[in-house]
């Protein structure tokens, strides 16, 4: 019989290493990115080179970071962005189960939904523009567009996806109207809608920097354009990250308060 | 194939007497160590498989059957003790790199035929990928094969349009098509209703018989065990140790009706007395284990 | 369901279950009318919710019947035609490209595990950017319009698809891949034989969903620096007052959106032949 | 297993089901599909029975339309001599794959029937529930979610949710497929204790013929699609069955006799 000791000693050096093995790769993935960022600048090669260098980069975004101005621009969009997606979801979560739970209401609405859905929400911003008198409220409408669509249809689709034998065995155990839905429809829809809602939230940012590029007023997306404008290179590369950041950190957000409702399916 | 020969020419004549195949395991143990816990799952198994012979093993689930298996098979290393295939060593507490390979050929519990290749290219990708057989001679040995247990009108479909009894006789064609010394038999009949199981047992027996392969035959279902192999292990719970083995020596070929007869009921009681405390030995152990 | 022959009904049914049956097939009739009644019903109240909107709320937005005379002239324009080729160029490029790299770049990322450590974390910090901030960028980088809008749209492709690319060949059955080892197959003939093929159905959601973000990409680049195309279309069109065109140039969008996805749609069909299940 | 939980204070009171002269025709793009053909079979009241037949053959069907949920296209499906309504708590069915409610804690599912029908208080039902689930050995698994439990535990759980009801007549369909040999063996004793202590009328759908004879008083057997009955055989093994009557003469005759009937279906797989 091997001792216990020996084997698994080796075994405990063998899985360490194993791990620092692949953090190793991974930061080292990261830092060749950089460098290779870095070395393609100063070689000046014909698209890169006025693009900033990551050294000069940081210095300069870092006391950028500080000033009030950035500061607005990214509470500016935050606050668009979550005033428009929680419009959205409002809207959008109950016509989703409306039109799951009834078909007559889903012939009703689903045909006009269908032919909307493929243009992309980018294409409403003119109409958007026209519709709206302010660039405020344009924008919201453009925000709730870009959510709006992937949360009706993912909440409608969780409906149709309950499996029936489920179904049928609340009903045979006298589930009746009101307690069927809270206690089948409800919970059953809750995974899908929190796709939809992972989505919607994903094309969200989308429309906000597209939105204020085009129509503008302030917040990230504008700066980004306006930076590009005033030749600030390293501003622009500072609010692209930023978008991403708070892109990311929003959809983390979702998917935690998500997580919260989807205890019992399996972490797949 | 409009000639006459009979499917025996193509597929190569009757074996008489099996001449390879023969598997050792001397004292074969595996210890898993996940999150540090060290786990013995098989301690030190001693078996010999005769040359075309059909050899079963029979244990509660989570006994160490499938581990062993996967050793042998070369996809788990052998923490210490030896495997021997035909006197060379498969797999030992030395040899760390794994290596399946041709010789030993697994069929898998849950089906493991190429969804998007059709019933036909998944025979002959064996013998085609290692370069031994071109691609119509494969096809021809393979439509050989088909022919044998009642597939060929079904070569050109793609396994998910075909019921589980045909998808299961085609990977164990695709199996004996790399002409493997040993074929390891992963629990595939699991979760077939019966006439469908009957239907693949006489299909596995007919080539069987054909071929004299080896056959090392991992199962749940006592009457599978007895009615198809010529000698049945019993293994115990965790961890997995063969604790006894049993001679079958029912006639062959076998027929169906053998599973009435008073010597298979014999048999029968031995092999479940010896099952059934380990079966529900691991039963409670693993409410208590879930229970935590 | 189409208009079949009816087959013959077997003889040996009884007289109560063939009128059941003529029952069954007259209520599907009556449903299949009413349910094209009601999507009829559903255009006309959007139309109507259209027309009294812009009577009221918005007058600036243009009534139906203003909308209908314009699109009638604006389609024999040909710089109509001129700007659905340039976009539809634009997407098949930067959706060509996206997909020839993103693919390989995926699956391998997804197979092979070094591969996947040096390649995904640096992936997954630039993923959170919305491809549309990458306008402003792509233009520095490549200097000029078009590339820049045919580069986002690369950008926008190649996100979806390498990522799900990455899902597929890591969805692989790992059954598969032991029992190709078992039969011998060396390490490419694995990879091709089977990592591929199993990841072919995530690489193709990826493909419809890397078509989608292509033609947002495209339009809000030539909406921002755009000098031709159907974005710019509608943009422009804003700018000279002409609102029945936004709309025009905005449904034309959503058309050669969801005509792109059908395209990628039926080209999986072709592909993926061997989903169909039993019976 | 004493049975206190189940045989709470009044008789229980079960019934009998019948299928007499059922149809049912599927039509789709233009092709007749006849699943079943004049179905034609009993479930008498306080009797196991079983019914037997290949994958596909319309098995589900049967109990679909037995439970409520469709209605056949002639003939009738009967309950103590009435013909069968909507779905109800008086039928209840446990279905191949699990039908717990994935969302709800083992509890929470088992006093689901209850809650839902407002017979009796939340109190209550907790007690009757607690006394179930400790008499099939889930104690301590009553915060679990369906997919933290086995295969073994679901199927338990399962029952004890119908039993709680006291249903008139309990339909399963083929509730211990899937799940390995030895787990399987263990559920097959559990349902006939429960059987043989309650006499609940009970119907039992499978695939497999050994359980089939193991488990049931009467055995039909129904054929590939267009699926009608083939044959009927009583079982007289003697009760209570214990797992030693699997190696008796008798079993194995029944065992050969079943297998002849199955086998004449061969071609069609």
């Amino acid at each position: 019989m091997a001792t216990r000791s020996e084997t698994s000693k080796s075994f405990e050096k063998f899985r360490k290493n194993l791990i620092s093995a692949r953090t190793a790769r991974r930061i080292g993935g990261v830092a060749i990115f950089v460098i290779a960022w870095q070395l393609a600048a100063d070689a000046g090669i014909p698209g890169i080179e006025n693009v900033p260098k990551p050294s000069a980069w940081i210095a300069e975004s870092i006391d950028y970071v500080q000033t009030e101005d950035y500061y607005l621009s990214v509470l500016g969009s935050m606050r668009r962005v979550a005033s428009g997606y929680v419009i959205a979801a409002g809207a959008g979560i109950p016509l989703g189960l409306f039109m799951g739970l009834k078909i007559a209401f889903k012939n009703w609405t689903f045909p006009t939904f269908e032919i909307l859905r493929p243009v992309p929400p980018i294409a409403w911003i003119p109409l958007a523009v026209i519709m709206f008198p302010t660039v405020e409220s344009s924008v919201l409408f453009l925000i709730f567009i870009g959510a709006f669509f992937p949360i009706v249809i993912n909440t409608m689709l969780g409906v149709l996806t309950i499996p029936t034998y489920v179904a049928h065995a609340a009903s045979s155990l006298g589930a009746r109207g009101k307690d069927h839905f809270r206690h089948v429809i409800l919970p059953g829809v809750t995974p899908a809608m929190i796709t939809g809602l992972a989505i919607g939230m994903g094309l969200t940012w989308d429309m906000v920097v597209a939105a204020e590029m085009v129509a503008g007023g302030h917040g990230l997306g504008y700066n980004l354009w306006y930076s590009y404008i005033l030749l600030q290179y390293d501003r622009v590369i500072l609010f692209m990250v930023s978008v991403g950041a708070a892109g990311y950190l929003y959809s983390a957000v979702v998917r935690k308060m998500g997580g919260k409702y989807v205890k019992w399916r399996q972490m797949v | 194939m409009s000639d006459k020969r009979t499917e025996a020419d193509i597929v190569g004549k009757k074996v008489e007497k099996a001449t390879r195949g023969r598997l050792e395991c001397n004292t074969v143990t595996k210890i898993y160590d996940p999150l540090g816990v060290n786990v013995l799952a098989v301690d030190s198994c001693d078996l010999e498989l005769q040359p075309g012979e059909f050899l079963a093993i029979c244990g509660p689930s989570g006994c160490g059957k499938t581990t062993l298996l996967n050793m042998v098979a070369g996809f788990d290393s052998v923490t210490k003790g030896e495997i021997k295939l035909d006197g060379k060593v498969i797999g030992s507490g030395k040899i760390k790199k794994l290596s399946p390979g041709p010789d030993r050929v697994v069929v898998f519990q849950s089906g493991a035929l190429f969804p998007w290749k059709t019933l036909i290219e998944n025979v002959i990708f064996g013998p085609v990928c290692q370069g031994i057989l071109s691609k119509d001679e494969a096809t021809k040995k393979g439509m050989a094969y088909l022919k044998l247990t009642g597939l060929e009108k079904f070569a050109d479909q793609f396994p998910m349009a075909v019921s589980s009894g045909m998808q299961r006789r085609t990977e164990i064609i695709r199996a004996l098509m790399t002409d493997p010394t040993i074929i390891l038999l992963d629990e595939p009949f699991r979760a077939m209703d019966a006439l469908t199981k009957s239907i693949v047992h006489d299909s596995v027996l007919k080539v069987w018989d054909l071929l004299k392969v080896s056959i090392f035959f991992i199962t749940h279902d006592l009457d599978e065990a007895i009615y198809l192999s010529d000698r049945v292990f019993i293994m115990t719970t965790r961890p997995g140790r063969l604790k006894a083995s049993i001679k079958i020596t029912l006639p062959r070929p076998r027929t169906p009706d053998m599973m009435a007869s008073d010597e298979f009921l014999g048999l029968k009681k031995q092999v479940f007395d010896l099952v059934h405390e380990e079966a529900v030995k691991a039963f409670e152990r693993g409410e208590k284990e879930m229970a935590k | 369901m189409g208009k079949q022959q009816q087959e013959p009904l077997p003889s040996y049914l009884p007289e109560m279950v063939i009128t059941r049956l003529k029952e069954k097939v007259a209520e599907a009739k009556r449903d299949k009318k009413r349910n094209s009644i009601m999507m009829g019903v559903s255009v006309l109240t959007a139309v109507l919710a259209w027309w009294i909107l812009s009577v009221t709320i918005t007058p600036n937005l243009p009534t139906p019947a203003e909308w209908m005379v314009a699109s009638f002239f604006a389609v024999r324009d040909p710089w109509y035609y001129n700007s659905i080729m340039w976009s539809v160029a634009r997407v098949y490029v930067g959706f060509g490209l996206g997909c020839a790299i993103g693919i390989p770049m995926g699956t391998i990322m997804g197979w092979n595990r070094i591969a996947n450590d040096f390649g995904f974390p640096t992936f997954e910090l630039i993923r959170p950017i919305p491809p549309v901030a990458w306008v402003p960028l792509s233009i520095i980088i490549t200097g000029a319009i078009t590339p820049a809008i045919i580069f986002i749209t690369f950008i926008g492709t190649w996100y979806v698809v390498t990522l799900n690319s990455v899902l597929g060949a890591e969805s692989v059955n790992p059954s598969l891949l032991r029992a190709a080892k078992c039969l011998g197959a060396k390490p490419i003939q694995v990879f091709r034989h089977v990592v591929l093929p199993g990841a072919l159905p995530a690489i193709f959601t990826g493909m419809v969903l890397g078509m989608a973000m292509s033609w947002i990409t495209v339009v809000a680049g030539e909406m921002i620096a755009g000098d031709y195309g159907v974005g710019y279309l509608a943009w422009q069109s804003y700018n000279l007052i002409r609102y029945p065109e936004v709309i025009l140039a905005m449904l034309t969008i959503g058309a050669l959106g969801y005509a792109s996805s059908m395209f990628i749609r039926a080209l999986s069909n072709k592909y993926l032949r061997w989903r169909a299940v039993y019976n | 297993m004493e049975t206190d939980g189940i045989m709470s204070g009044e008789e229980k009171s079960y019934s009998s089901m019948s299928l007499k002269d059922v149809w049912k025709v599927y039509q789709s793009f233009g092709r007749t599909v006849v699943a079943l053909k004049g179905i034609n079979f009993e479930v008498p009241k306080g009797k196991l029975t079983c019914l037997v037949g290949p994958s596909g053959s319309g098995k589900t069907v049967i109990i679909n339309m037995m439970a409520g949920y469709e209605t056949p296209d002639g003939g009738q499906v009967l309950m103590d001599g009435k013909p069968v309504g909507g779905p109800g708590p008086e039928r209840i069915v446990v279905y191949q794959e699990t039908a717990l409610l994935p969302w709800k804690t083992l509890m929470e599912n088992t006093t689901f029937g209850p809650l839902m029908q407002k017979k009796i208080s939340k109190k209550e039902a907790i007690k009757r529930a607690q006394a179930l689930i400790d008499k099939s050995g889930l104690t301590g698994f009553e915060k679990k979610f369906p997919y933290q439990l086995s295969g073994g535990m679901q199927r338990r759980s399962e029952l004890i949710r119908a039993l709680i009801n006291d249903p008139k007549v309990l339909l399963m369909d083929e509730p211990l497929r899937g799940l390995d040999a030895m787990t399987r063996q263990i559920m097959q004793d559990y349902v006939i204790k429960l059987y043989e202590e309650t006499k609940t009328t009970m119907l039992f759908i499978t695939s497999d013929i050994d359980e089939a004879i193991y488990l049931a008083d009467t055995v039909y057997f129904l054929t590939q699609s267009p699926g009608f009955i083939k044959d009927k055989m009583e079982i007289t093994l003697p009760r209570p069955r214990t797992s030693d009557v699997l190696i008796t003469k008798e079993y194995n005759e029944f065992l050969a006799k079943a297998i002849d009937i199955v086998m004449a279906e061969k071609e069609f797989i």
